[in-house]
């Protein structure tokens, strides 16, 4: 079991119900798309946040990462949809 | 170039294009060139009150310091800057600045140019729209085609 | 579009930047993006005490304003300035500055780049050295990168 | 015979020695480059002001135009070297 803080933004947040939160994640968690698939089994508002998976932005340790990168190490993950600042 | 001065800031308040300018290109007398970007917020013809601006504090900063840096090696420049803003921001007011200098004109105006299309599709940054009616219109989608104005930079 | 507000000035004195962008974006809230490009007198490492800009009264407002609603009319602007000094200039100091409004950012970068690359080519200045060591260095010659620069926007 | 306003640019008021002078020029004279011929049959200072007529920029009437475009209707004539402004 890794300890990993999580943090969530824009709908990600309002649609998870909150900004963040902090979470044992099951050794079974490996890459950053095993844990979107894990966090959807936890609950509806999981379901519903991530039901897009593919669009669903993930930063390790404030870095961009791609799905199929692991989270070893990773002390904050954050999840969000694409950006829209500038 | 290397050592060419970064500034960044992620903050509520507006920001001073004139006293930006001044503070990157003051006391010193090679730069040829300073283009500035500035983005504001539109009304929509009308159907827009406000823009909520939420961002990821500290990635934020650490992205756009990223992206400036990139811009500088690329380009040449000789210093950039770029400011976000974030909370409630109301039609005609600014949203972001973005300043690059260079010694010759092309390479100030690429290098805003670029920074600004990364810190559009990399920057963690969200847009929600009020709507003039009092209704909330939402988070603002993510364009299509600010990825196709971020991938030209990688086709030379 | 036509009917957006063309600002032209050719003055000796320096001009106030932050002062121009309010001039052209205040009272409005449908600007997006402004996109302002100041050039610069540079030393040229020392060896450079002062530029002395000549320029033909009449013809470079006239072509200025030309240049300017081609750019409006092509990129779509809302709005354009451009101001340009004659007389003697230090290092340091401005010598052009132009300023291109839209709502949309690309349109507002290709424009300021589009006024400037005209301007250089075809507005009637001509620019002559003052070396640091007191000599005349001669008038600028005209560079074949900028006819390059301006013979790019008639490809597309 | 016209009547025509002539002003002079950077290094070509320079080497002409003069801003500007009317003159009064032949009919022969047609176009912006017979113009340019002229001129050089009347003196040493326009020979060498004008010695590399192709480079030679021509304004009628503050409107730019190529060697070979006629003069007829110009009140002003201007003659510059190319321009390097911004």
């Amino acid at each position: 079991m890794a300890r990993v803080d999580l943090v969530y933004f824009a709908w990600v947040r309002e649609r998870i119900g909150k900004a963040e939160e902090t979470l044992e994640l099951p050794d079974s968690v490996v890459t950053a798309g095993d844990l979107l698939a894990y966090l959807k089994t936890l609950g509806e508002e999981y379901e519903t946040a991530l039901e897009h998976e593919n669009v669903i932005r993930v930063a390790i340790n404030q870095e961009h990462v791609d799905h199929h990168e692991p989270i070893a190490g990773a002390r904050e993950i954050a999840l969000f949809p694409p950006m829209t600042g500038g | 170039m290397s050592g060419a001065p970064v500034t960044v800031r992620v903050q509520r308040d507006d920001f001073d294009l004139a006293a930006e300018v001044r503070a990157l290109s003051a006391s010193r007398h090679d730069i040829g060139a300073i283009v500035t970007f500035s983005g504001l917020c539109r009304d929509e013809a009308g159907s827009l009150s406000a823009l909520e601006l939420e961002h990821y504090p500290g990635m934020a900063e650490a992205e756009i310091a990223r992206i400036c840096k990139q811009a500088i090696t690329r380009f040449g420049l000789q210093a950039a800057t770029a400011i976000h803003r974030y909370g409630k921001i109301l039609p005609g007011e600014n949203i972001v600045l973005v300043v690059a200098a260079s010694p010759h004109r092309q390479a100030a105006f690429d290098g805003a140019n670029f920074i600004m299309d990364f810190l559009k599709t990399s920057a963690p940054f969200w847009k929600k729209e009020h709507a003039a009616d009092g209704s909330s219109g939402g988070w603002v989608s993510a364009k299509d085609a600010d990825d196709s104005a971020r991938d030209r930079w990688s086709k030379s």
